[in-house]
């Protein structure tokens, strides 16, 4: 049984019903119609979404720190993310006097829309229907590219305001958020390589055993420098609150920082959505539960790491961050797809290119093995000294217990 | 080494977050939001029968809109807001103006007809406090010799406009007398609870004997 | 191709900035990220007080000493108090002197957990040890309050004792927190002594080498994080101090992660300090009759006591009168940030920050 | 216990390197001539039976007539301390040695003497007023000073 095989809001569904209402004259029409009902769809469910995210993350992460989170507006709080909205919408819009205008207000919306844009390659139906879009062929790349631009956002932000410390974020994002898209980019190859495809359907299809078991170097490189793209703990650099106040969007009150927080929030929904779909396997799932209930119990099982990482890690110094990106990151990356690429190579049956699943446990065991030896090496490698604790010997210069001769 | 210390650190707040009961050092303040089981347990039944005989109430406390009114713990010897200031056994002396460090009680006094043995000197015209300006550090009231100023125990007197905060005797008089029990041992003495609806009797406020004459003037002068 | 004009930023991490632990103002000048020059501005928060305490009788003065380190009042009175008792030669009674530590070892945890806290907030642990320690401090606060009625401006002590003894549920309620205290502070310090962002972060940051410390008058657990091992409480022993056993902790290389540590395991040492306490307090009177007024013969004294943040020591002279003819306080916040412009240049502006949180001053006590 | 040396067993010390630096001694501190601060404070460090290394405190007081410095030292490996003051005479252009270069702990405090009570420091890196602002008139701590003590509240703000 499954809502989506071929139920409402798969793309011809809707479309041919707009097309028998409309005279054939106008198929453009109801094209057009069937993609914006679809998207209205899909972008409501995203903000709505966020606004959920946000009362569970202060929730979780209260009890976590011994306090109670929201639980005043409605019940257990539930109203608190429309509270929020509306306090901010009262609130009033301050440009500051130097200000470049027009990037000033374009910014929010520039970091906005990538977020809601990789929700639509995204395959929500089970083997390949569903309510996306389109069945994009290249989804893995249309993700990639999209991720990457809110790096404009950030230093469009940072820089439109006008104030120190806003920039002083703006130039960090601009380092983090480019250094980090390669590790990202290559940390997908893996998927890419076992797929055999870049479209996300395909991916889905051929994880009968989920990627995370197969290559967990490819997911441990994917799931940082995925964190690091939204700047959460602990890559939050780029609105450090200890240091910069609120990193480059300080300056912004009233909605354009409701759009700014909307778009933070919607990142790990986005994030999380993602990594189910190349590492855990969308939709499948054995027994009676639907596919769609498995995909959001994947998507909570991610919300709820990065929620639990962000309350309790501290954060690295830009310096330590982007070290880690190129020499950690990009290194794990590498080994990652030339192991896979061995494995596919040697595994795959030469017609039809699939891998059984039986395949894919070996290489999973392989992978694993290889994952510990880098881990291992890596920190070997680079663990400075810093890490042992030397014995305090009372310095020569002071001694309390002399007493008069 | 190897991320261990970072997998130690998710384990704590994974404790904290699954022990409900490391929250002990939190109040709500004015209202705790309060469920079935414990609207319940306040009716003294249990949540069966509390739900069958107010259905309402019961749904709203299952979805949390149900709120108690709450109270902060507090000590009796809490340094509190309204002053309780007992005319009876006040003489005007004045030495809680004199003792304050910010002068800011301000007391005008006039002589009384009556004679010095029939125990009347002064009659008190003006005794008022400027709280927008109190800092609440007791001196005053370690000052009174014959325990008449007392601490009070509350500390919801916010006023709009500073002139509001300066108490006069008016005020002082009519307001309820529930003093802390602040450098007054013998009302800790008496188990007298100020946070309760019970009001203090100005006989039994203060120590009932005047405080001798060489004990004044130990207080106030090197002998 | 001309060299480009490169201009360094100054940037002023002002008075009004969410971890420069109250009004400090630091005019820094970066080039790119590192430090290049530091300024310190303060007396953003200058109430001149010992300009007040010179218009005011020598208890009243008490209220005053609260207000300098609110982070550890009990200390503060205590420092001012021993200063009186010296100078008219008043004598503290046994139990006095058992409640006088008792508070004093109290207020040190509750400000060495504010110190570990907000250190940890702004290596940007986004408050969660924050508020573990809160938690703990919490507790602390409400036994201030059983014993003097108020948390944070306590003014309990006076020349001659305590104000008053404390009520007969102080004693359980101590002895539930010093039993659970090792225990919550163990889990703290799970959760971040072997973490190794922290490790990373705040290991070999901010050196302070220990002639450095002493040339530059720094005490408390800075100093003793650079290896030189003095507390005042058993280089000169006031109180009853003499009668405890304790260790005195000190760190290895003087840097930020040595003071956290430092800190750290002073508050097992209070712990400690505090059980004897409870073991071995003697019944009898709280307080020396002193009069409200009391007039010191003419002369000066010096009492100095090892507060949260290092020697805390009050210099009074007395002209015979009812108020002070001159009270000047050594503060160790003030002089503890002296050296603070050598440890930050060369530091990026991430270390800066939490150099200057693990230096841990309190602005009340830097301006007096 | 830290141990107070006793004032004229230092002062004799002094004298043999510092001729003429000490004016007279009693129990507890020792006096010296304001022009001869500097060389007593780099004798006092640099010796290693005494070795005061470190500066607990300097402080100064307004005896109308005069400002008195005190400097308390301590030598931390020996644990002992003493007390030094040293008078000048006048109220106004008053002008002391400084003992940064000697104590680095000394260069807040010293600012804080010049900001509050008037005393110039020679040979402080910066001196500048460190807890006032740069304009602000006169100096208070100073027993003279008649700050504009109006009272804490102008009477139209009591009927706000």
């Amino acid at each position: 049984m499954d809502l989506f095989q071929n139920g409402l809001l798969n793309f011809q569904n809707v479309y041919s019903i707009f097309d028998w209402l409309l005279p054939d004259a106008l198929d453009w029409l109801a094209f057009t119609l069937a993609g914006g009902l679809i998207a209205l769809v899909v972008i409501n469910v995203m903000v709505m979404g966020t606004g959920l995210y946000t009362w569970f993350e202060r929730r979780v992460i209260g009890r976590m720190q011994a306090r109670l989170g929201p639980n005043r507006w409605g019940p257990y709080g539930l109203l608190q993310p429309i509270a929020d909205v509306l306090k901010l919408m009262v609130k009033e819009d301050t440009v500051p006097a130097l200000a470049d205008r027009l990037v000033f207000n374009i910014a929010p919306v520039i970091l906005l829309v990538p977020a809601l844009l990789v929700v639509a390659v995204i395959p929500f139906g089970t083997d390949g229907t569903g309510p996306s879009l389109g069945n994009l062929n290249i989804g893995v790349l249309f993700i990639i590219g999209v991720t990457s631009v809110n790096t404009i956002a950030v230093l469009a932000g940072g820089w439109a305001s006008r104030n120190k410390y806003a920039m002083l974020g703006a130039m960090r994002g601009v380092a983090m958020l480019v250094s980090y898209e390669v590790p990202m980019a290559l940390g997908l190859i893996g998927v890419v390589l076992i797929a055999n495809s870049l479209s996300l359907f395909e991916v889905v299809r051929a994880q009968s055993v989920p990627f995370l078991l197969v290559q967990p170097l490819g997911f441990f490189v994917f799931i940082a420098s995925a964190s690091a793209e939204m700047s959460r703990t602990p890559f939050d650099q780029i609105e450090a609150e200890s240091e910069l106040g609120a990193g480059y969007h300080t300056e912004y009150s009233g909605m354009k920082f409701a759009i700014f927080q909307l778009a933070e929030f919607m990142a790990p929904l986005v994030t999380s959505i993602m990594t189910t779909v190349l590492f855990l396997g969308g939709t499948n799932g054995w027994g009676p539960i639907p596919g769609q209930i498995w995909f959001l119990a994947k998507v909570f099982l991610i919300m709820f790491t990065l929620l639990w990482v962000r309350a309790t890690w501290p954060r690295l110094r830009i310096d330590q961050i982007m070290g880690f990106a190129w020499k950690g990151l990009f290194a794990m990356a590498l080994i990652n797809i030339f192991a896979v690429a061995i494995e596919v190579m040697l595994l795959q049956d030469q017609k039809t290119g699939a891998l059984t699943s039986s395949d894919l446990w070996l290489m999973s065991v392989i992978n694993w093995g290889v994952a510990i030896v880098t881990i291992v090496a890596m920190v070997k490698l680079f663990a400075r000294k810093q890490w042992e604790r030397p014995v305090p010997t009372p310095s020569p210069l002071a001694n309390m217990y002399a007493e008069a001769d | 080494m190897y991320g261990l210390g970072l997998a130690k650190g998710l384990t704590i707040t994974m404790k904290n977050m699954l022990k409900p009961g490391r929250m002990f050092t939190l109040h709500q303040y004015p209202d705790r939001k309060i469920g079935l089981i414990g609207l319940a347990k306040m009716a003294g039944t249990n949540p069966i029968t509390y739900a069958l005989k107010q259905p309402k109430k019961a749904i709203r406390a299952m979805l949390s809109l149900e709120s108690v009114p709450d109270s902060m713990p507090q000590h009796s010897r809490f340094r509190g807001e309204e002053f309780s200031w007992y005319e009876e056994r006040c003489t005007g002396c004045a030495s809680c103006a004199k003792y304050c460090p910010l002068g800011i009680i301000r007391i005008v006094t006039h002589p009384s007809e009556k004679a010095v043995d029939e125990g009347d000197k002064y009659v008190l015209d003006v005794f008022d406090i400027d709280m927008g300006r109190c800092m609440f550090c007791g001196l005053c009231v370690e000052a009174c010799p014959y325990d008449a100023l007392h601490m009070g125990s509350g500390f919801e007197e916010g006023k709009y406009s500073r002139r509001d905060l300066v108490i006069d005797k008016q005020h002082l008089n009519d307001a309820p007398k529930r003093p802390s029990t602040w450098f007054r041992p013998q009302l800790e003495g008496q188990g007298f609870d100020p946070k309760s609806e019970e009001v203090m009797d100005w006989t039994k406020a203060g120590r009932h004997e005047k405080p001798s004459i060489e004990e004044q003037q130990d207080r106030w002068t090197q002998r | 191709m001309p060299d480009p004009k490169v201009e360094p930023v100054i940037l002023n991490i002002g008075p009004q900035h969410p971890s420069t632990h109250g009004v400090f103002r630091l005019r820094v000048t970066f080039d790119g990220e590192t430090v290049v020059d530091v300024e310190p501005i303060m007396g953003y928060l200058h109430r001149g007080s010992e300009k007040l305490a010179e218009g005011r009788t020598y208890v009243q003065i008490v209220t005053l000493t609260d207000r300098m380190d609110y982070t550890a009042s009990m200390s503060n009175n205590l420092a001012y108090v021993s200063s009186v008792e010296k100078l008219a030669g008043i004598a503290v009674p046994e139990r006095a002197q058992y409640i006088r530590v008792i508070s004093a070892e109290l207020q040190r945890i509750a400000s060495h957990l504010m110190a570990t806290g907000f250190l940890l907030n702004d290596l940007g642990a986004l408050a969660t040890p924050l508020m573990y320690c809160f938690r703990e401090r919490e507790r602390i606060l409400d036994l201030f309050e059983m014993l003097c009625g108020a948390r944070i401006t306590l003014s309990y002590m006076r020349p001659g004792g305590v104000l008053q003894d404390a009520p007969p549920e102080f004693w359980p309620a101590l002895n539930t927190f010093i039993q659970d205290l090792p225990g919550y502070l163990d889990e703290i310090e799970n959760m971040i002594s072997d973490n190794e962002i922290v490790l990373t972060r705040t290991r070999g940051v901010g050196l302070l080498t220990d002639a450095q410390a002493i040339n530059g008058s720094i005490t408390g657990p800075m100093l003793r994080a650079s290896g030189v091992q003095w507390d005042l409480r058993k280089a000169h022993p006031y109180e009853i101090y003499d009668r405890l056993d304790f260790d005195i902790p000190i760190g290895a290389l003087g840097d930020t992660f040595d003071r956290y540590m430092v800190r750290y395991t002073e508050m097992r040492e209070s712990v400690k300090i505090i059980e004897q306490c409870i073991r071995d307090i003697p019944e009898g009177p709280i307080r020396t009759a002193t009069p409200f007024f009391i007039r010191p013969p003419v002369g000066e004294a010096y009492a100095s006591v090892e507060s949260p943040k290092g020697e805390l020591g009050f210099y009074l002279v007395s002209d015979g009168g009812i108020s002070p003819y001159r009270c000047h306080v050594r503060a160790p916040s003030f002089i503890n940030i002296t050296t603070l412009r050598d440890m930050l240049i060369g530091w990026k502006m991430s270390d800066l920050i939490i150099i200057f949180g693990s230096i841990d001053i309190v602005l009340g006590e830097v301006d007096r | 216990m830290t141990r107070r040396l006793l004032g004229s067993e230092v002062a004799s010390r002094i004298n043999e390197s510092v001729p003429g630096a000490v004016i007279d001694s009693n129990q507890t501190d020792v006096r010296i001539t304001p022009a001869s601060i500097l060389d007593v404070a780099n004798f006092l460090n640099q010796d290693d039976t005494l070795d005061f290394s470190f500066l607990t405190s300097v402080t100064a007081v307004d005896y109308i007539e005069s400002f008195e410095l005190v400097y308390r030292l301590l030598s931390m490996r020996n644990n002992h301390s003493v007390i030094i003051k040293s008078r000048c005479y006048g109220r106004d252009e008053l002008a002391v040695p400084s003992v940064v270069s000697i104590w680095q702990g000394a260069d807040f405090q010293e600012r804080e003497i010049w900001d509050l009570m008037g005393i110039r420091f020679d040979g402080h890196p910066n001196l500048k007023r460190i807890l006032l602002w740069e304009g602000f008139p006169g100096h208070p701590l100073r027993k003279d000073y008649l700050g504009q003590d109006e009272g804490l509240h102008r009477p139209e703000d009591i009927d706000a």
